[in-house]
């Protein structure tokens, strides 16, 4: 893999790319929060980077609820990949965010694709994209309240809109919280109840 | 001649006309039941769409994140449910990339062969859905019929028909068995006799094509931004595809060509996977043909790696020697340990690029990961291909995106 | 007296056999796609008399049917027309069900036959005639215009079906119903005055009288069969014309909203339309009831220098008048079920270009050629 | 450890006489054993099986189920197959409640029976938590010989007409099956 859009990004960006790295062959900047969108069009635009192709967009979630404060900084890692189908290479954008009120500039001017994708990390993770044009939930319902793959968010609380039928079943109800599963299930600590 | 109601201004009429709000899906029957579209119909033509996937959001990355990294193996299996075994793959080479290790030879091309069966089998469904969506029901069935070969297969390899949960980290489950090569062997002409009678019934009919044809359009720069990947991409004419883009595997060793289409509309990718079908085909024959190669006891005669800490040992093992035993223990319980670091790993699975974003904080549970799920890139470009059009060009162009919800909303 | 006799146990015979048709023809259906695609298709259900099992291939699976639709529960919507929701099925079925009347399906049975078998001259004898009975329930002036206009009422029961239904589905297919049959209402029309033009007449007996004389109207008309097979596929609203109830499109179209019983009537009575549309097409392009060579005395054939007179009995005339009516209207059944199996679906726009723009010009051409034809041979003999 | 007693189900046969049927009900009931007119609510993998189950060699119509109508209105067996989510759900219960009498719903696989290995904040455990079910089918996905023996439970329960929930279960190959089955699969496997 060619380093190239590395350099070339330090070369236009210079402080503003906190960090570069290439871990088996994966191309990664991690970009400030504030210069996000001028990056992303950057690689997008420049003849010799040329990343037309919008690969993936997503976030990570850093905290662990059970060692670090909720709302630490560097809680939110959002990352773009984009490809060139003429030059074969990728590169993955990074920046990170704080965890109270995460907020970053949206993408979709420079890949179209990148819409449902921020939906995407918006229901999630409860990241806001400024300039998003259509901020709605995806993939869960309105009515959902908090951001499932938040670390913070207990893998089982459920939210249901039809109230569930009273009354007996002849049948053995869905396995409990302890039957089943191995003993190193990582149960965050309002999971066990 | 003029039109008499030139003079009318639509909203100073008494009955001024509205556009008509539509609800379709989630449980409609073109809408393969997880997506919902709220079309604006302007008569029978469409002015606006709002496509709503999320209808099989089963929570995939959550459960991930609970288990161990084998453990998420039969969630792989549910993602592209048509085609499990290429999600196998997929998901055992980014893991794989994670730890630095790569599979033996044989292994290597008995993933491939799998991969490229399950292929088939995934795009023999999706035209046959395309087919059957229009109303020809009978070849739909006849795909059905190559299909079961298929998974008959499959079984035979893997003890399972649909969901198979076969790969490892580290290589599979089972070294392949003696029936492979002949069983194989006698499938594809029969799979190709299928899809040739199929497409004979559908191609030289004048319906079919009027219905296919200059329908659903996408075009080049639009399929790039959106992130299309696999059959749709290729068919709005850009040749990527990542078996020979960046080859892994044995895929760099196979004869093979990528179909490409031109226009981007509905007949194009419904061609690309039937030219898609022959290929991989082609790719089977040349792996069963260099797995033959291979002589018996080298290095290269295994299915799987020999680390301890990675693969359980033999079943004999376990029962017979205390090594045994607290390995098995210990990967079964405590999961394979996994160096900190983060990579992203891609295959070409039945419907594009299918990536998995994996962050490990070492130890046996993966810390995040994310599955870049191509019909969700794909689903997300139909709002253009379906706006202006009208209401019945929906069927065709949405069945063509070959959308799988469990991939789709994971 | 004998007038009102015939004609009860006619209409008896028609409407009783029209009313089976429906549970026939769905086990046809069934049967054919099976074959079709490698499949075996229904055979599970049998009926017990004491030890004899009795499935009939799977037959007995559509007399299931009906009987679980005459008691499924009924349901109408609460929003919509109340009195139209369920006057639609019948509009639908009641329409096909007249057409029948005007058929001719087999020769005209003379009950004083034996006074003199072999004369050719009986059969216009007015003592004969005053005691004859045609098989035909009403013997209309007008025919073919009747036709026309009791098939123009049947759309009526898709667009009500699709109005009442207070369903936007059903709409959309009410109105696509609508408009699509209203099209090809006009080519099917059309598409006849060749034929009348040749046959000089409106009447359907004439016309197979016509036939039986000369030659069978397909040789003469063979554009028009075309173009009438084609409208009446799209009348009866089958694949490949069957936008209006669509099913990956309209879940299933202007009927979506019925349930047991009168969703029965709708299904049956596009089977129902389907036997009509084929009689029509017999009657009027296969010559009718008419065997090749066969005249009201029996077998006659007086071509290549052959001259065979075999004399048969009347009944036996008309006998095999009857039963060559029924098997030409089964072939045609049988294609237009087997279409169904093997055409994906137009587009609602294809269907309207199809209907405006090939069918109608070629259907006007079809009059405009027969006409100068006609004429040209017309003045040559006079 | 839970109560086994109430988790006994009937197995296929019949026989049972717990009801008083007139004759006029047991034609009812024979009739709609074999005019099931089914409504597929496929949502996830089950879907695959289910195609599966309609294709050339397995053949649910063989059984009179052919007819897949969409329109719940006109349906009587609602087949629940796959994973019912949360957001589903609604549409499923509106669904259900859309068809007219007599129904009868069964469960596709392990999704629907008690939500599988979905256990998350995603999905509902089972749709019986929703709706009331006649026949469950296990199996992540069920074979479609399992799809097959589910059914014919179901139709075995419309003749007595039965409603109590039923679950699938196994039942032993008949003598010489395993050996009839190779020799078919050698048969089927001839180049």
């Amino acid at each position: 893999m060619s380093k190239l859009i590395l350099e070339r990004l330090k070369a236009q960006f210079g402080d503003d790319i906190l960090a570069v790295s290439s871990f088996r062959g994966d191309d990664v900047a991690v970009v400030k929060p504030s210069r996000w969108l001028d990056v992303a069009r950057f690689v997008h635009d420049d003849p010799r980077c040329d990343c037309t192709y919008f690969v993936d967009l997503s976030a990570i979630d850093n905290c662990d609820p059970r060692t670090d404060e909720l709302d630490m900084d560097d809680r939110f890692e959002v990352y773009v990949i984009a490809y060139s189908v003429a030059k074969k290479h990728r590169v993955r954008l990074k920046t990170r965010l704080s965890g109270d009120e995460p907020r970053i500039a949206s993408v979709i001017p420079v890949w179209s694709g990148a819409n449902w994708m921020e939906r995407e990390v918006f229901d999630m993770f409860g990241v806001h994209f400024e300039g998003h044009p259509d901020e709605r939930r995806i993939l869960t319902y309105d009515e959902f309240k908090g951001h499932p793959l938040r670390k913070d968010y207990p893998a089982n609380r459920t939210q249901p809109l039809v109230e569930y039928r009273d009354g007996t079943f002849n049948k053995l109800g869905p396995f409990l919280q302890d039957e089943g599963m191995p003993l190193n299930r990582s149960v965050l600590p309002d999971e066990r109840q | 001649m003029e039109p008499v109601d030139l003079d009318f201004e639509e909203a100073d009429l008494e009955l001024p006309s509205e556009p008509m709000t539509l609800l379709m899906g989630p449980s409609h029957p073109a809408m393969h039941g997880t997506i919902r579209m709220v079309l604006k119909l302007d008569g029978e033509t469409v002015q606006d769409v709002d496509i709503q996937p999320g209808y099989l959001h089963r929570g995939f990355e959550k459960m991930s994140e609970r288990g161990t990294w084998s453990q998420v193996f039969p969630y792989t299996d549910r993602l592209n449910y048509v085609s499990p075994l290429l999600n196998n793959v997929g998901y055992a080479l980014a893991v794989e990339k994670l730890l630095g290790i790569e599979v033996p030879r044989k292994g290597q091309l008995f993933r491939v062969i799998l991969g490229e069966m399950s292929r088939i089998a995934d795009h023999l469904t999706g035209n046959g859905a395309i087919a059957m969506e229009l109303g020809a029901f009978t070849p739909f069935l006849w795909f059905l019929k190559a299909r079961e070969w298929i998974y008959e297969a499959c079984e035979e390899q893997t003890g399972a028909r649909l969901t198979h949960s076969f790969f490892r980290i580290g290589g599979a489950a089972f070294p392949p068995t003696e029936k492979l090569q002949s069983q194989i062997r006698s499938i594809l002409p029969r799979v190709l006799e299928v899809i040739a009678e199929g497409e004979s019934l559908l191609l030289k009919n004048r319906i079919f094509l009027d219905r296919t044809q200059g329908v659903g359009i996408l075009t080049k720069e639009h399929a790039l931004g959106m992130g299309a990947s696999g059959p749709v991409l290729r068919s709005a004419g850009i040749d990527y595809d990542v078996r020979k883009d960046k080859p892994y595997l044995t895929y760099g060793e196979c004869d093979f060509d990528v179909p490409v289409g031109e226009d981007g509309d509905t007949y194009d990718r419904f061609m690309v996977r039937s030219e898609e079908m022959r290929q991989s085909c082609r790719i089977i024959e040349q792996s069963l043909d260099l797995m033959k190669k291979i002589a018996p006891g080298s290095p290269e005669d295994a299915v799987s790696i020999t680390d301890p800490r990675i693969v359980l040992p033999p079943k004999e093992k376990v029962y017979s020697t205390i090594e045994g035993t607290i390995a098995h223990f210990k990967l079964i319980m405590e999961g394979i340990n996994v160096p900190p670091g983060e990579v992203y790993g891609y295959t070409e699975a039945g419907n594009g690029e299918l990536g998995f974003l994996l962050v490990s904080r070492g130890g046996g549970n993966p810390w995040r990961v994310r599955v870049r799920g191509p019909c969700f890139f794909s689903l997300q470009a139909a709002h253009d291909m379906i706006r202006g059009k009208m209401l019945a060009d929906i069927i065709p162009t949405f069945g063509s995106i070959n959308m799988i919800g469990g991939e789709c909303d994971r | 007296m004998l007038f009102w006799i015939s004609t009860t146990l006619k209409v008896l015979v028609v409407v009783g056999f029209l009313a089976q048709v429906a549970a026939l023809l769905l086990w046809v259906e069934r049967k054919q796609s099976a074959m079709m695609q490698s499949r075996i298709g229904p055979n599970r259900a049998t009926i017990k008399i004491g030890s004899l099992e009795i499935r009939a291939a799977g037959l007995v699976h559509s007399i299931a049917d009906g009987i679980k639709m005459v008691w499924k529960a009924d349901w109408e919507p609460t929003g919509g027309d109340h009195l139209l929701y369920r006057l639609a099925p019948i509009v639908a079925i009641v329409p096909a069900l007249c057409l029948c009347a005007v058929l001719p399906f087999g020769p005209t049975v003379f009950l004083d036959h034996g006074r003199d078998l072999y004369d050719p001259a009986w059969a216009t004898d007015a003592a004969t005639l005053a005691r004859s009975v045609p098989l035909q329930i009403a013997n209309l002036d007008v025919g073919v215009l009747f036709i026309f206009a009791i098939a123009g009422a049947g759309v009526i029961g898709a667009a009500l079906a699709g109005w009442s239904s207070d369903n936007k589905f059903s709409l959309m297919g009410g109105l696509r119903a609508a408009s699509q049959m209203v099209s090809y209402e006009v080519a099917m029309g059309l598409s006849l005055v060749g034929a009348m033009m040749i046959y000089q007449t409106v009447r359907l007996d004439e016309m197979v009288t016509w036939q039986t004389q000369h030659c069978w109207g397909i040789f003469v008309q063979p554009v028009a069969f075309v173009l009438f097979v084609t409208a009446a596929i799209a009348e009866t609203k089958r694949v490949p014309f069957d936008t209006p109830e669509g099913e990956s499109e309209l879940v299933a179209g202007y009927f979506t909203e019925y349930a047991g019983l009168k969703m029965a009537m709708f299904a049956s009575g596009e089977f129902v339309e389907v036997c009509v549309s084929s009689a029509l097409i017999t009657t009027i392009f296969l010559g009718g009831w008419q065997f090749p060579f066969v005249q009201l005395t029996g077998l006659e054939f007086h071509y290549l220098g052959l001259n065979i007179s075999w004399h048969w009995a009347h009944f036996v005339v008309v006998l095999v008048g009857f039963i060559t009516f029924s098997l030409k209207c089964a072939f045609l059944i049988f294609m237009q079920l087997q279409v169904r199996w093997t055409l994906p679906r137009f587009r609602y726009d294809q269907i309207m270009k199809l209907g405006w723009r090939m069918l109608l010009p070629a259907a006007l051409l079809n009059v405009l050629v027969t006409g100068t034809v006609l004429l040209f041979l017309n003045s040559g003999n006079g | 450890m839970a109560d086994v007693t109430h988790l006994e189900t009937r197995t296929l046969g019949g026989g049972e006489s717990g009801f008083a049927t007139t004759k006029f009900e047991a034609l009812l009931g024979w009739a709609r054993k074999y005019s099931l007119f089914q409504y597929p609510f496929a949502t996830a993998c089950c879907g695959m099986e289910f195609f599966s189950t309609a294709s050339p060699r397995y053949d649910i119509a063989r059984f009179g189920a052919e007819a897949p109508r969409f329109s719940p209105r006109q349906s009587d067996v609602l087949w629940v197959v796959g994973t019912i989510s949360q957001r589903q759900a609604p549409v499923l219960r509106r669904v259900y409640e859309q068809m007219t009498e007599p129904k009868w719903v069964i469960a596709f696989g392990t999704c629907a029976s008690c939500g599988g290995f979905y256990d998350n904040y995603a999905t509902v455990p089972g749709i019986d938590k929703i709706i009331p079910v006649d026949v469950f089918i296990p199996g992540c996905p069920p074979r479609p010989e399992a799809v097959l023996d589910g059914l014919m439970l179901l139709q075995d329960k419309i003749g007595r007409c039965d409603r109590t929930p039923e679950t699938l279960k196994n039942t032993a190959l008949p003598d010489g099956a395993e050996e009839a089955l190779e020799k078919l699969y050698q048969i089927r496997m001839k180049p």
